[in-house]
């Protein structure tokens, strides 16, 4: 099984080409072949993770590759699969989210717009991810994660016929990309460090002490910015929320299973890196720590259900980046593992109640406790897993991380840093269950408020539901502290040594979850018109404006630049390029050819694109050489053949 | 060192004299007629300087193509676009910049020719003709035969763009 | 002095040579209707050359007093010629059917004069052949650039092209007289043995000299400060010829290049490889950040093409002083990119002929809402543009990722930095063409249509891009065994 | 005689050259200003070739193809400029500047 396992990506990519190239003629229109190609993958991953379950887990770990091409003096570059625990969670995850992700949208996309697409564009969205996961070398890796990438983009911009989908797909595709260049040099640092791309050679040179601490913190502060981009960690979460413009179940599949996993992922695949140099670890551990409170301050004041969600994913992926910064790589993965199935049952849920009340907003919902009674039913206990109420899946994972960061505290090389996860991580519980029971109030109890005539949804959608509801609630099991061969087993990581309860914790935290439940339920009970919260009074109004982030990018970043180069650009054209004659001109062309204007459209979200806007500026500028003036150019030919003189005969 | 010298460096010197100060005058001239005539004293000189240093075929062919044929067309071109003989500014506005220009490269040139080159002597001797025509045909068959296409591309070329239709 | 020539040596040459004849004498007896013909026995001599040159794989031969060498290099480079030229006359076939059907005959004659003038680079180991294969390849390229006889705008693109280039062959040829001074020899191999000389390697007389040649192909490929030419000619050119110098001539620029500076200057890589680290540094990004200003895709594709070609020279830059493992490295690197390059490009200029069909103004702003007009051809494009800002999994990827490696083994990760930040503004533009095809509204809805002929040749270009992205070593497979780089 | 004389010789028509290209702008002028950098070429080769006395003479026949290759080139350029003329009435290359940016 094991051997095989390339099947596992192979299979959806290949229902990619199949859905595309036959998809419309079958009778479904095309779901059919993704979902069993995803279903095969499924039952191959079952397979090799019951390899993994027991104490002897880390002996099936395998590493199998082949050449690809020669490369470099010769050396090889390989294509090949790592499978290990971390890559056997992985394939769970993905597999199992995928699957109900696509027999969910049968029902969901009845009737949409490029219907068999959609599940073309869902397949290869799979497969790209479990290419991420599967790759032994981080070339191979990078592949998968620009083709995720790319993926959600298409598939955030799927409605793109209104104008803010295609720019939230485009935000997210710039913003991750934003990430994506750290961590591009971050590979090739580590190149330059290791001689490999390999990652199991890597791990080696890392262990055996090869390669320079300062290369190893460069490489994993580098590379922690793609993490940062892809898993939507402050100050790149800007795309995260946006992102819900994309079909519901894309925002499941997104949100718990594929792309914002995949920085997760990546800090947990290079561990050993990281951990090699304390500044970068606690740099992971204050990001999220940070991160995970100020989305989930956030989450308390939005009234779209799925932006709730959204600020919500963003927090829970803080957990998971807090836990490996204290060295906690099982409860981060651990906490992967769960939160993907309540995630995912959360956003399909909201997806049912969406579909019913033809609307986003949790002002117009309530009251649908009896009329959806299964999404009721299934959303509460998602609800609860995710607040931590035991013994809900949720409570386990977020448990193990709040004590791996208490025991960090006490233990660790960083002692302030471990106590800081502890204390934001509890606060953020506290958050989270209390905004988890205002959204869960707000749609499901009081009375209906909206226009439209809700049902519960179709028996293709409550049934993915159901499934999600049941993992929710028991998934957490094989991580009860103390267990033998329990999940921190199967990432065999060698010396897994079970770790006993710390019941005083175990204790705060449930308190905690249980507070914010109540204290949600009391405040929300009753429907109000104008939200209680906005007796904070400005900071709530700091709350709904999600902390400034976007204005401040705006303001402090694109306003500033934009101005001082148009400034700059004035000040250039009429000093330096050929006089005031080229110089009116070129301002007569930036202002009346509506560069501003087409900028300013652009401008969707300001810090990424101010870097656009200052080369455009540049470019504007610059392209001024090319007066049209052959002679001129000549001119320019031999200056510039004077300047190479000079470098020449300075090395001469 | 003006004693010491030779018939032949006589005439190089006589040659160059003529060839550098008219080629002056054929950037210089404020008539396009007059450059063009210049420039026949800038080709016919150097040709003659070839036959002192011996390319006698070299200088033949450079007076024959280049002041038969090259210079001719180039007369036909000003008569056609009827270019104003005089009067009419024949500069652009960055003289200042070419000077500067010519002249650091002219400085630069002469300065790494003399440190290269500065101290070694030339002897005289014709190479004969056959030999040329010999070395043309032999070693050098293929460019001869690439040019060959190249001089029908541009001809064809040159009709198809210069004709009217 | 007796020569046996090796005939079989130049085979590809001939057949190209008689189909250049063959064109110009049939034409006379086609009329105006049919000149179509043209292209068929085009594309028969092509496919003919390209099968002859097919059965000289593996040969290793020297001919004609060792100025024509076939080698591996040669053959890889003939072989990209003569693809990009079966493509070229593919695309060109219906554009100038609508366009100057009665000039036809001639354009396909200059164009495969030309083509052979590459083919001649491509095995050409001497100052003297390497000088008359680059006029055979420039001097077509002038008049055909001014085609399109009654439009200022062709006319201008004509003259700009011709003026710059004779220019910088004048300044070439200077530097080449110089060498050949010192050296006492036309022949690569020998001026390589020549310099090889501790005292020659940095005498400002070689040094000067070098940097005058470096200037001639520097024209050649528009590197900057010597690319000022190609904008403007790519955007008054018929398209077709864009794609042409845009693609095949730069690429014999770099055929040129490549052997000058590693076979006969290659002891002088100290002095030459730092200037050619700015000039790859002002190259690409230049090329990159005026691109973001333009509003007409032809001009966006010339300085995207010059920002790529600053990518290709990047690998000159790491070369100085090192050893011959960095040095193959460099050159496989350079090799590959060109090689990428010409079929992305080309793929990029079919499509933007395609839209030239129907809107002949070439802006960018005629690419709004594409998809819903053709999807396939959008789908084609995108291809193409992400993999000249490449993307993976697709060519372009690879081509970039072997000059990254090149300059991070050569020890020049500041390079490689700089070449990260400029694919960058490059994924910035060819995205925004990218999103403007799908996410703004048509003003225009009605189809284009593709012909037959530039279908094929779109097809068969994705075909490409995607197929090396999936087997990069379908590339890599011959550059390293170079016989070029046996230092 | 001293080689660098001649050398000297090609310098000067060389840079003469060079100032005509970028300082006239009729185009017949800047034509006949590359044909002095062409010459200046030729004088370097001939020189070269009499002080290196080889039998098959390269540098002379080097002269030769650049001569020849000068003539084509001419050809060219004067089509193109007729061409211009034809189209713009006038030859002036510093108005000729429909391309540009």
């Amino acid at each position: 099984m094991t051997e095989h396992a390339y099947l596992i990506p192979i299979l959806p990519l290949a229902a990619f080409f199949l859905i595309i190239a036959f998809g419309k003629r079958l009778p479904l229109k095309g779901p059919e072949i993704g979902i069993v190609a995803v279903s095969i993958s499924f039952i191959m991953s079952v397979g090799i993770i019951a390899k993994f379950v027991g104490a002897h887990g880390a002996e099936h770990a395998r590493e199998i590759s082949t050449r690809w091409f020669p490369f470099g003096s010769g050396a090889h570059l390989q294509i090949g699969m790592k499978i290990d625990g971390l890559t056997a969670v992985m394939f769970i995850v993905v597999t199992t989210v995928s699957l109900l992700v696509q027999i969910y949208s049968i029902g969901y996309m009845k009737g949409e717009v490029r219907y068999t697409w959609f599940f073309a564009a869902l397949s290869l969205f799979t497969g790209s991810m479990l290419t991420l996961v599967i790759a032994n070398n981080l070339l191979m890796m990078l592949i998968g994660w620009e083709l995720v990438g790319i993926c959600s983009y298409l598939l955030i911009g799927h409605y793109w016929e209104e104008k803010a989908n295609s720019n939230a797909a485009i935000k997210a595709f710039i913003t991750t990309k934003t990430g994506d260049v750290p961590f591009l040099i971050g590979i090739f640092v580590l190149f330059a460090g290791t001689h490999t791309f390999n990652i199991n050679a890597i791990y080696h040179k890392v262990a055996v002490g090869d390669v320079s601490h300062a290369t190893l913190t460069a490489a994993a502060i580098l590379l922690f910015g793609g993490a940062i981009g892809k898993s939507g960690q402050f100050p790149l979460h800007v795309w995260l929320p946006d992102a819900m413009a994309g079909p519901t179940p894309v925002s499941a599949l997104i949100h718990a299973a594929t792309m914002v996993t995949a920085g997760v992922f990546l800090v947990a695949r290079l561990f050993p890196v990281f951990a090699a140099s304390p500044e970068a670890l606690n740099e992971v551990a204050l990001i999220g720590a940070f991160t995970m409170l100020f989305a989930a301050l956030i989450a308390m004041v939005q009234d779209d259900i799925k932006r709730v969600l959204a600020y919500s994913t963003v927090s829970q992926l803080a957990y998971m980046m807090a836990a490996l910064g204290v060295g906690a790589r099982e409860a981060a993965v651990f906490h992967l593992f769960t939160h993907a199935f309540f995630k995912a049952l959360l956003f399909l849920g909201a997806g049912s109640v969406i579909h019913a009340a033809h609307s986003n907003s949790m002002r117009d919902m309530g009251g649908l406790r009896k009329l959806m009674p299964t999404t009721y039913a299934t959303f509460l206990i998602a609800t609860l897993a995710l607040s931590g109420i035991p013994p809900f899946a949720g409570f386990w994972s977020k448990d193990e991380i709040l004590t791996e960061a208490f025991r960090a505290g006490q233990h660790g090389p960083t002692h302030i840093v471990g106590y800081i996860v502890y204390v934001f991580g509890a606060i953020t519980a506290f958050l989270t269950a209390f905004y988890m029971m205002r959204a869960f109030q707000m749609t499901f109890m009081g009375k209906y408020r909206g226009e439209a005539h809700p049902h519960e949804s179709p028996r293709v959608m409550t049934g993915p539901l159901v499934i999600l509801g049941a993992l929710s609630v028991v998934a957490g099991f094989v991580g009860i502290p103390g267990l033998k061969s329990g999940f921190g087993s199967w990432l065999a990581l060698g010396e897994h040594e079970v770790e006993s309860a710390n019941y005083l914790l175990i204790v705060v935290s449930v308190l905690l979850a249980g507070g914010g439940l109540v204290l949600g339920s009391r405040v929300y009970r009753t429907y109000a018109e104008v939200d209680p919260l906005e007796r904070l009074g400005w900071f709530h109004k700091v709350l709904v404006n999600k902390f400034y982030i976007d204005e401040f990018y705006m303001a402090a970043i694109v306003r500033p630049i934009r101005d001082r180069v148009s400034r700059a650009t004035l000040w250039i054209n009429q000093n330096v390029l050929d006089g005031a004659v080229n110089g009116a001109a070129a301002v007569a062309k930036i202002s009346g050819d509506g560069l501003y204007d087409q900028l300013d459209q652009k401008v969707v979200d300001g810090a990424i694109n101010g870097i656009g806007i200052t080369a455009r500026a540049t470019g504007g500028v610059l392209k001024y050489l090319q007066s049209g003036d052959v002679q001129k150019y000549a001119a320019y030919l031999f200056a510039g053949i004077v300047i190479l003189a000079v470098l020449f005969t300075r090395f001469a | 060192m003006i004693l010491a010298a030779t018939g032949p460096e006589i005439a190089f010197w006589g040659f160059a004299v003529v060839a550098g100060i008219a080629g002056f005058f054929v950037v210089g001239s404020r008539n396009v007629v007059h450059a063009a005539l210049y420039l026949v004293g800038v080709l016919g000189s150097v040709g003659a300087i070839y036959i002192v240093l011996g390319a006698e075929f070299v200088g033949w062919v450079q007076i024959l193509i280049y002041v038969g044929a090259i210079v001719v067309l180039l007369l036909f071109g000003i008569m056609l676009t009827k270019a104003p003989i005089g009067g009419v500014a024949l500069d652009n506005n960055q003289r200042p910049v070419a000077f500067i220009v010519a002249a650091t490269t002219f400085g630069g040139l002469t300065w790494i020719i003399w440190r290269t080159f500065g101290g070694t002597r030339i002897r005289l001797s014709p190479t004969r003709t056959a030999q040329i025509g010999n070395s043309l045909f032999t070693h050098f068959v293929l460019p001869f035969e690439a040019v060959s296409v190249l001089l029908l591309a541009a001809l064809v070329g040159a009709i198809v763009l210069a004709r009217r239709d | 002095m007796p020569t046996t020539l090796d005939l079989h040596a130049v085979l590809p040459e001939i057949i190209l040579s008689g189909t250049l004849l063959a064109v110009l004498v049939v034409d006379l007896f086609l009329r105006d209707e049919r000149k179509l013909w043209n292209s068929v026995i085009a594309m028969a001599g092509v496919l003919g050359s390209f099968w002859a040159t097919l059965t000289l794989i593996g040969d290793h031969r020297a001919t004609f007093n060792g100025m024509f060498v076939v080698d591996s290099f040669a053959l890889l480079f003939k072989l990209m010629f003569l693809a990009v030229a079966a493509l070229v006359i593919l695309i060109s076939a219906n554009y100038l059917d609508e366009g100057v059907r009665s000039t036809q005959g001639e354009f396909y004659f200059l164009l495969l004069s030309s083509f052979l003038g590459m083919l001649l680079m491509a095995s050409s180991r001497d100052f003297l052949m390497l000088f008359v294969a680059l006029e055979l390849v420039s001097a077509p390229g002038f008049l055909v650039a001014g085609f399109k006889k009654r439009d200022a705008r062709s006319n201008e693109a004509a003259v700009k092209f011709f003026l710059f280039g004779v220019l910088s062959t004048a300044v070439m040829l200077f530097g080449m007289s110089l060498i050949y001074g010192v050296t006492k020899s036309t022949n690569l191999v020998a001026v390589g043995q020549a310099l090889a000389h501790p005292a020659a390697r940095s005498e400002p007389l070689i040094v000067a000299s070098i940097l005058f040649i470096v200037a001639g192909f520097g024209f050649k490929v528009s590197a900057v400060p010597f690319h000022f030419w190609a904008p403007d000619t790519y955007e008054g050119s018929p398209v077709p010829v864009a794609a042409f110098l845009s693609v095949a001539s730069k690429a014999a620029g770099f055929a040129g290049l490549l052997q000058l500076m590693f076979v006969a200057f290659p002891h002088q890589s100290n002095v030459w490889a730092p200037g050619f680290a700015i000039m790859a540094v002002a190259t690409m990004t230049l090329g990159n950040i005026v691109a973001l200003a333009q509003t007409n895709i032809v001009r966006l594709l010339a300085y995207s093409s010059i920002a790529q070609a600053g990518y290709m020279l990047l690998p000159f830059a790491v070369v100085g002083g090192a050893g011959p493992a960095v040095m193959r490295q460099a050159f496989a690197a350079s090799l590959t990119y060109i090689l990428i390059y010409s079929f992305m490009n080309l793929g990029a200029f079919a499509v933007v002929i395609v839209v030239n069909r129907k809107r002949s103004s070439n802006l960018i702003a005629d690419y709004d809402g594409l998809m819903s007009r053709e999807p396939g051809l959008t789908t084609a494009m995108l291809f193409f543009l992400l993999s000249l800002a490449g993307i993976p999994p697709l060519a372009g990827f690879w081509a970039k990722f072997f000059v990254f490696s090149a300059a991070i083994n050569g020890n020049a990760a500041w390079l490689a930095a700089v070449m990260v930040l400029n694919s960058v503004i490059g994924l910035y533009y060819y995205l925004s063409i990218g999103a403007r095809m799908v996410l703004r509204p048509a003003e225009d809805q009605s189809r284009i249509g593709v012909p037959f002929a530039l279908a094929a040749a779109i097809i068969l270009l994705v075909i490409i891009v995607v197929a090396v992205g999936v087997f990069p070593d379908f590339f890599n497979h011959f550059s390293p065994r170079s016989t070029l780089v046996a230092l | 005689m001293n080689l660098a004389w001649p050398l000297t010789l090609g310098a000067l028509l060389f840079s003469i050259g060079v100032y005509g290209v970028l300082a006239r702008r009729n185009a017949v002028l800047v034509l006949m200003s590359i044909e002095l950098m062409l010459n200046a070429v030729n004088v370097n080769l001939v020189a070269f070739s009499t002080w290196i006395r080889e039998t098959i003479a390269i540098g002379q026949i080097f002269a030769l193809f650049v001569i020849t290759i000068a003539a084509a080139e001419v050809g060219i350029g004067l089509a193109i400029v007729l061409l211009i003329f034809r189209n713009r009435e006038t030859i002036n290359i510093d108005e000729i500047d429909l391309l540009k940016w």
